[in-house]
């Protein structure tokens, strides 16, 4: 299905990249429209990315301006690696999306707006005095007004609907509108309002009636005379068969495919519920088929801990829940720490302290995932970079857990959960059994069998499990003992089992690839490093920094603890080292302490990502200074 | 690996190799035994067998046993257990807490295990105080304990371990004493036959901290007149010659002692006793010495699908409407080839 | 600092200046206006009032009302409420939570503020669902329940709120419906009035994720017939013209649904609510439709000494003791002097 | 009460400090025995350190190695500053007792044991096949044997006690004899004794008895040759009026001396039982007529809700716990720094990770008090270097929570809640009304009421107190507008308020005392940078080494987070900074990250104090490798 399929009799411009925000009432569906809009646009080759934000409240009064619920997308004909610094098309279904949305719109933007949506009482519930479109707030804009709600109803009239439902067909005749602007076609939104509204067939129809109506209006009313339908090229995407992924579903496939590659046969799945953790729940609940157990625990504490007696049992326990959720969890990680079992903690960052924004993401979790418990108590720690990259970080984090018998952290955070893009379907490795999963051990004979038997490579213990005859054994919290796994109160064991837990996780890092540099070279001027869900807009930046010349390089880490072997040799051979951020400075310290480097942070805490912009200003500084 | 002996295991066979290391004469003692002596007559293989208890003097019990055991952190073992027993439904689990253990830290998860009715055998050694932490008052004690964060007596109305079982929604409700071998033994096995959650309180004397403490009721020379053996089917009778049973008050829900043979009573107007009454439970659950007996024994028992046999039926189900080709499901609904 | 106005507050007097942000047709608000109403009513001043609540879309209650309020967070508020309480017993303490604030995250502390007794009004929003997260199943949904995290319908049986209060050691247990008004203000000034901890669950219709889970006894043409409200004293009369009420099963503690004059039934057969007897609550709790009508009103109530004023008192006492100069217990038991 | 008082007729020898140590069965009252003996040393006018070290079995079976209980004391003339790194006198009970203890006793020590309790079972139950009293063990050592169950007997033997009773006198015969030796007195311990049995005055009048036996047996009976009794001078202490104090209790008072100082008039309590936290709820339960009220929550988390609630309420909130319970308090906490709450958070840190060693010593949660909270979630730190300091850290820790309405984390150990030493009662300040307080704030009128309004100076938020009319204000964990305090989502309120809750703790480093140099001259070839209990034996090693001459001082940390404004400064100035910790290296981590300095490290992990000479050891390395 090639744009021109659709490009039907209309002179269409060319554009190689395109930044849409489909913004309304959170009961307006918004979500849903960007997320077909997603797929058409996907299904044409465009490489993209996405950027759902929604209220934290479910349904704020409507046309309230907290109310409004927004999806952003970048589509294009490059390689697209952020959701986009600035809109080229704003598409307000009332006065509370225009006014939120506007200042986010570039000069000369589009702004194609619902006025049938602008009455006076919207209008006020913006907390606007008069109509937004007439006033100073659009002066630097394209405006489209189109009164939709009438076109939609007047589409929807054949199904005898009641007025609230026709309303509800809104967001199809947009997304049919834009879909006609950038010549995507409509069949698979067809066909998925089909099953949605199977039970329902006249709402299925007349949400197809208003699509195709907003597809039509672009086709053949006269439209503004400097607003045309639009060509964008398809993406030179590398080969293979692709499909549009969040990073919720890639990381629950990550963990299937890691599950399957250590050769076991189940996942156990604790949580509870939290925003913006929750989707994953939802969807690995649905995956049941694969060797998913899914339990929704009472809490976080009853989560995490059966996930550490499920992999007691012999499945691989993993547990997934955001800050609030996983500062709960400390303690109990604190007992998987001691008993060293295989244990996947999940923390889908959100804007903290406490409750703080659940909506809105942040970084601010590193220090907790690295240093936040008692004792001391190491983990591993691995960070996700984007929707696909979820996929890899999911599948290592088991690969970690199970090799090296020890609870591994994976970060990712509420803007990766929920954006997507086009996902290079992966081909499943050839399984050795029992590779990478340590053996029961040897029992010493006369009952006594230690299960703290350390394979001398990794350090890592043996993996009784019961249901074994012969290897009945007791772990517990208390300090044991190193030879034969019995509580000990000897100051020395204690000592060499606190070194031997420390140095079980150290060596993580020889059993993982060097840090390589993502764009660049391997020393110069400025590098620039970064860690979980900043790496599109760093990476946008540091390579059209390049572009102008600049002697800058993205290294972004996934391994934060340990570090890579070569971390400390890699950033020594920069002269400076820029660390941006969406927290106060946390990795900074990071590698601050450990390096003795002088890392300079660069901190962005609003909840919103980093624009390409912001990073490149700070890359030119950085340079200046130098 | 060698296999579990054909033989069939003696109680001895359950001990672990590790010297117990509770006070000497704690009731812990007794129970152990008595613990040991139904695994072997249950003749479950010890392999199958998971201990999984809190932290406490209580909870210091899987170390004691030859089976599987996980010692975990304070009342969260009823979470883990779950872990385990949906992880691996084929094992026999078995929850050891106390009364700080269970009933403060972890009564969160003490609910949730009995209301979702996951099959573990839940023991709750009561002795009234907090052992391990040098006998501080627990939700159990009594009101006016002296403890050393109580100096004045204290003032928490305490909670019925088996009142709150009871509203928790659990479906086999029991209790017995550490001393009173044969009768924990039997309790024991019942919990063990049980489907789902069983919750057995089990009055445990800690001769360090809380002496004495159930002595109304267990004293050697008070027991008969203050024990009532509550048995489904079977008149509600105790004392000696057992001839003092509890009668329902006429048109109330309320519980009077009566002696046969005194102002005419006679067995028939004994109250039966019904072990799938929830509210009889609770009444019965209630009664304290001196007023009353204390009733022992299984209080409740009205079996439901367990939650993990539920659980693992809805996976089944899956399993067979769907293909578990994680390479298809990889692929998801639609797809697109860049060539 | 301005004082509350001599002048009676009204309920208006009660709103924050704050914009209501429960999704439209949430009962959620019908609770609001009868709270404001009632602490009109109740002239309580709004400087002595202090709202607690946990997470949830219920627990964004304190901020539309203009007292003292307190957003904690999720599954704790009955424990802040009590420091709040014990630090200032002066104050007049509410706590809002919801089924999965209350009843998942938080049955621990709801378990030990009801059995502790200390004086909170505690007002469970039951929506059976979690609203704010989009509609999980909760402790208290229905077997069978398919949401976002239980594709095929949840397998957890639900836990009664009411019963679990009872099983707590609650001394005072109630239950309304968001939208009856009168008899849900009524409700909230007996637990008001009540020294010590009141709990009372609120059946709240939840539009989004659960709409219409209470209709079984909430819906106008069913409710006559569906809802019996349990006045302490009366029998337990229900249906349009009062004509169907509850009778004690002769010799056992079950209830049957009887209809005067059928079979020679008069009132007298109908059984008496007493508000003291907690094996009647907990068998009114447990009652539904069809079979059953829904038991509404104070289930159970039977006061006992408020926890806050027996420490109070201690304290008082000790003071009475001992002296209150830091400077001289500095210097503990021996002291010696170097010069 | 000076020993010449007891010398009585033998002569006897000058000792200039001695350390001794009661070790026997749980059951055998060593710690009372050890108690008793600091007191009646304490007022014979010695400065003393002790250290009390017992399993975490309450009683385990009677005779075991595991079942050992020990108490050490270290006193003399001159300052003493640790416990003692070796022993003079081992008085060993049982033979367990001496298996388990030999070891620390310097080569030329005394043991002395009750042969009575050497029995074959004995000792066999303590893992030995021959009397150890026969054996290598103790060739290196002098040895008393005397029949002190038999000796006990006959004492008692007129007060008809069962053998039983009579065998519990034991400890007080042995302690008779000690207090012999060194010439200390016994009047304290009488009267103490007949307080603590009044209820039962055979069982007083046994003990008595026993503990003037052992007493006359050095003075009256013929003692071994090389075994004479020792005169200890008085160590010219500060004038003033002294008391014993451990640190639970000194900051039991603390807090209340610092309540007082802030003019508030409630305390409140929140805790639950754990090792070694107990024993300061223990002590204010006792308190309660100075204006606390202690709260035995049913959990950690419902412990620290409760402070806070009562912190809301216009109380002063504070709580306490170790490790794993400090764990649970992570998310509680992070409400209270989002609500800008004063709280105080005890930490009576023991050996992790998980249940690890209840009853040993750690410094292994510093990270966690730091670094350990989901969000960008900053709290001060502060920690008590002994037992007396634990005094002015307590007052100190109320003083900035109240003043800059911020949770602040105090940490301290199970070594410093049990050990004991000689302390000046101090003297109360005047207080001035209402200083140091933040006042309620103004309100906006018509019913708007900011709680968030800040002082300009510290950035603390008023602290409204309900029961206040017009203040009725709503808070909660959810972002606040920096200018209304209602729920706000703006991304760029969130980073000023991230901001300001950061500048906010940072600030707390102008209110507090520049970085002093405990021992030694600012600025050198080397520092050792200690915090928490490591105090003595860093400032006895650094003062012996100077002595030899060697350039080193010592720097000893209260302050934590943020760090004293002139500490960088000060570091800087030294050539090398030693950072001996017990644990594996976390002080050093933040000042690496903090300073880039490179700071070395020097772990302990055994549970066990430093001993001196282990610190003295690595000074000289560090300077000879300088
Ligand atoms: C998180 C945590 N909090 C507190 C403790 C301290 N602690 C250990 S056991 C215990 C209470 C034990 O009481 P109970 O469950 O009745 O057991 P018992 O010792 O009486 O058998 C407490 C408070 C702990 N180990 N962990
Ligand atoms: C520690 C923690 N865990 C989970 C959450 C996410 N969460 C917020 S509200 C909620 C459930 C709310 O359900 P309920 O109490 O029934 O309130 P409702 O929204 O239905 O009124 C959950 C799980 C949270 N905010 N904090
Ligand atoms: S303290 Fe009590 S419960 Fe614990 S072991 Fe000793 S006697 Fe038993
Ligand atoms: S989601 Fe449900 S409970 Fe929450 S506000 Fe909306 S209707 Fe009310
Ligand atoms: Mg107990
Ligand atoms: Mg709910």
């Amino acid at each position: 299905m090639t744009s021109s399929a659709v490009a039907g009799a209309v002179s269409r411009a060319i554009r190689d990249t395109v930044v849409i925000r489909f913004s309304g009432d959170s009961g307006d569906g918004m979500q849903l429209t960007g997320t077909q809009f997603t797929m058409e646009t996907a299904l044409s080759g465009s490489d993209l990315s996405t950027f759902p934000d929604y209220p934290a409240e479910i349904r704020a009064p409507a046309g309230t301006t907290y109310g409004v619920s927004s999806f952003q997308i970048h589509f294009g004909a490059r390689e697209i690696l952020t959701a986009g610094d600035e809109l080229d098309v704003l598409v307000a279904m009332n006065p509370a999306a225009l006014v939120v949305n506007a200042g986010d719109l570039r000069v000369g933007g589009l702004i194609v707006a619902d006025t049938g949506a602008f009455s006076r009482r919207n209008i006020e519930k913006a907390g606007l005095e008069g109509d937004p479109l007439e006033g100073e707030l659009v002066r630097p804009f394209k405006v489209m007004k189109l009164d939709m709600t009438k076109l939609t109803a007047d589409a929807v009239e054949p199904f005898g609907l009641g007025a609230k439902e026709a309303l509800r067909c809104r967001n199809m005749w947009a997304l049919g509108l834009m879909l006609w602007m950038y010549g995507r076609d409509k069949d698979v939104t067809v066909a998925w309002l089909e099953k949605k509204f199977a039970k329902a067939p006249a709402i299925a129809q007349a949400n197809i009636a208003a699509l195709n109506a907003g597809h039509a209006y672009g086709e053949t009313v006269e439209m503004p005379s400097d607003v045309v339908g639009y060509t964008v090229a398809r993406a030179d995407l590398p080969p293979g068969v692709y499909r549009t992924v969040n990073g919720t579903e890639a990381l629950a496939y990550g963990l299937l495919a890691g599950l399957r590659a250590v050769g076991l046969e189940r996942l156990f799945f604790g949580s509870y519920p939290i925003t913006p953790a929750s989707p994953l729940l939802h969807v690995l609940a649905n995956l049941r088929h694969l060797g998913v157990v899914t339990f929704q625990a009472e809490d976080e504490i009853a989560a995490i801990c059966s996930a550490i007696g499920a992999s007691y049992a012999g499945a691989l326990g993993v547990t997934s829940s955001s800050g609030p959720g996983i500062a709960l969890k400390t303690e109990a990680l604190g007992l998987a720490i001691g008993v060293e079992l295989p244990l996947v903690v999940i923390n889908s960052q959100r804007a903290g302290p406490s409750t703080g924004l659940p909506t809105k993401a942040e970084q601010s979790d590193l220090f907790q995932a690295v240093y936040g418990r008692n004792g001391d108590a190491p983990v591993a720690v691995i960070a996700a970079a984007s929707p696909s990259d979820c996929y890899d970080v999911g599948a290592e984090a088991v690969r970690i857990a199970v090799r090296h018998m020890t609870p591994v952290i994976l970060l990712t955070d509420g803007y990766l959960a929920n954006a997507a893009e086009p996902w290079v379907v992966p081909e499943l490795e050839e399984v050795v059994p029992g590779a990478g999963r340590p053996g029961p051990g040897g029992n010493g004979g006369n009952g006594s069998f230690n299960p703290y038997q350390r394979d001398p490579e990794t350090l890592a213990r043996v993996w009784p499990v019961p249901g074994t005859p012969g290897l009945e054994h007791r772990i517990g919290g208390l300090e044991k003992h190193y030879d034969t796994g019995n509580i000990s109160y000897d100051p020395e064991n204690h000592a060499r089992m606190t070194w031997a837990r420390m140095e079980k996780v150290r060596r993580v890092a020889d059993d993982i690839p060097e840090q390589q540099v993502e764009v660049g070279t391997a020393g110069g001027a400025l590098a620039v490093v970064g860690w979980g869900s900043t790496y599109g807009p760093i990476r946008k930046a540091v390579s059209l920094s390049r572009e102008e010349g600049l002697d800058v390089s993205h290294v972004h880490l996934r391994y934060l603890h340990p570090f890579p072997r070569n971390l400390g040799t890699l950033l020594q051979a920069y002269g400076r080292v820029l660390v941006p951020e969406k927290n106060t400075g946390q990795l900074v310290t990071m590698l601050r302490s450990t390096f003795l480097l002088p890392a300079e942070g660069m901190s962005k805490v609003t909840g919103k990502p980093f624009k390409v912009a912001e990073i490149r200003a700070a890359i030119r500084r950085a340079l200046e200074a130098a | 690996m060698t296999a579990t002996p054909a033989a069939p295991l003696t109680a001895k066979d359950f001990a672990s190799d590790q010297e117990v290391r509770w006070c000497p004469g704690c009731g812990d003692y007794a129970i152990l035994k008595s613990v040991q002596k139904t695994l072997a007559e249950l003749g479950t293989p010890r392999e199958k067998t998971v201990f999984v208890s809190g932290i406490g003097c209580s909870s210091r019990f899987p170390y004691y046993l030859s089976t599987y055991g996980f010692h975990t952190i304070h009342g969260r073992a009823p979470a883990i257990a779950a872990g385990v027993k949906l992880a691996n439904p084929e094992l026999d689990v078995w929850v050891i807490t106390g009364d700080g253990d269970g009933l403060s830290i972890g009564g969160n998860h003490l609910l949730h295990a009995l209301r979702r009715n996951v099959n573990l055998q839940i023991l709750l050694f009561n002795n009234e105080i907090y052992g391990l932490t040098k006998g501080q008052a627990s939700p159990t004690s009594r009101l006016g304990t002296r403890s050393p964060s109580t100096p004045r007596g204290s003032i928490d109305p305490p909670v019925s371990p088996t009142a709150f079982a009871l509203g928790a929604g659990a479906r086999f409700v029991a209790r017995s004493i550490d001393t009173l071998a044969p009768h924990l033994t039997e309790v024991l096995r019942r919990a063990h036959a049980h489907q789902g959650a069983a919750f057995v309180e089990i009055f445990q004397n800690c001769v360090v901290y809380n002496d004495g403490v159930f002595e109304s009721f267990t004293a050697r020379d008070v027991a008969a007149d203050a024990q009532l053996h509550a048995e489904h089917g079977r008149p509600l009778l105790f004392g000696p010659d057992r001839s003092k049973g509890l009668r329902l008050r006429p048109g109330q829900l309320a519980l009077d002692v009566v002696t046969l043979g005194e102002g005419g009573v006679t067995e028939a107007d004994v109250l039966v006793h019904d072990q799938t009454n929830r509210a009889l439970a609770l009444l019965l659950a209630g009664l304290e010495p001196p007023a009353f007996p204390e009733v022992i024994g299984v209080l409740y028992e009205d079996p439901a699908p367990s939650y993990e046999n539920v659980l693992h039926g809805q996976i089944a189900e899956e399993r067979a409407q769907r293909s578990g080709d994680l390479a298809a499901a990889l692929h998801g609904s639609s797809t697109w080839t860049v060539d």
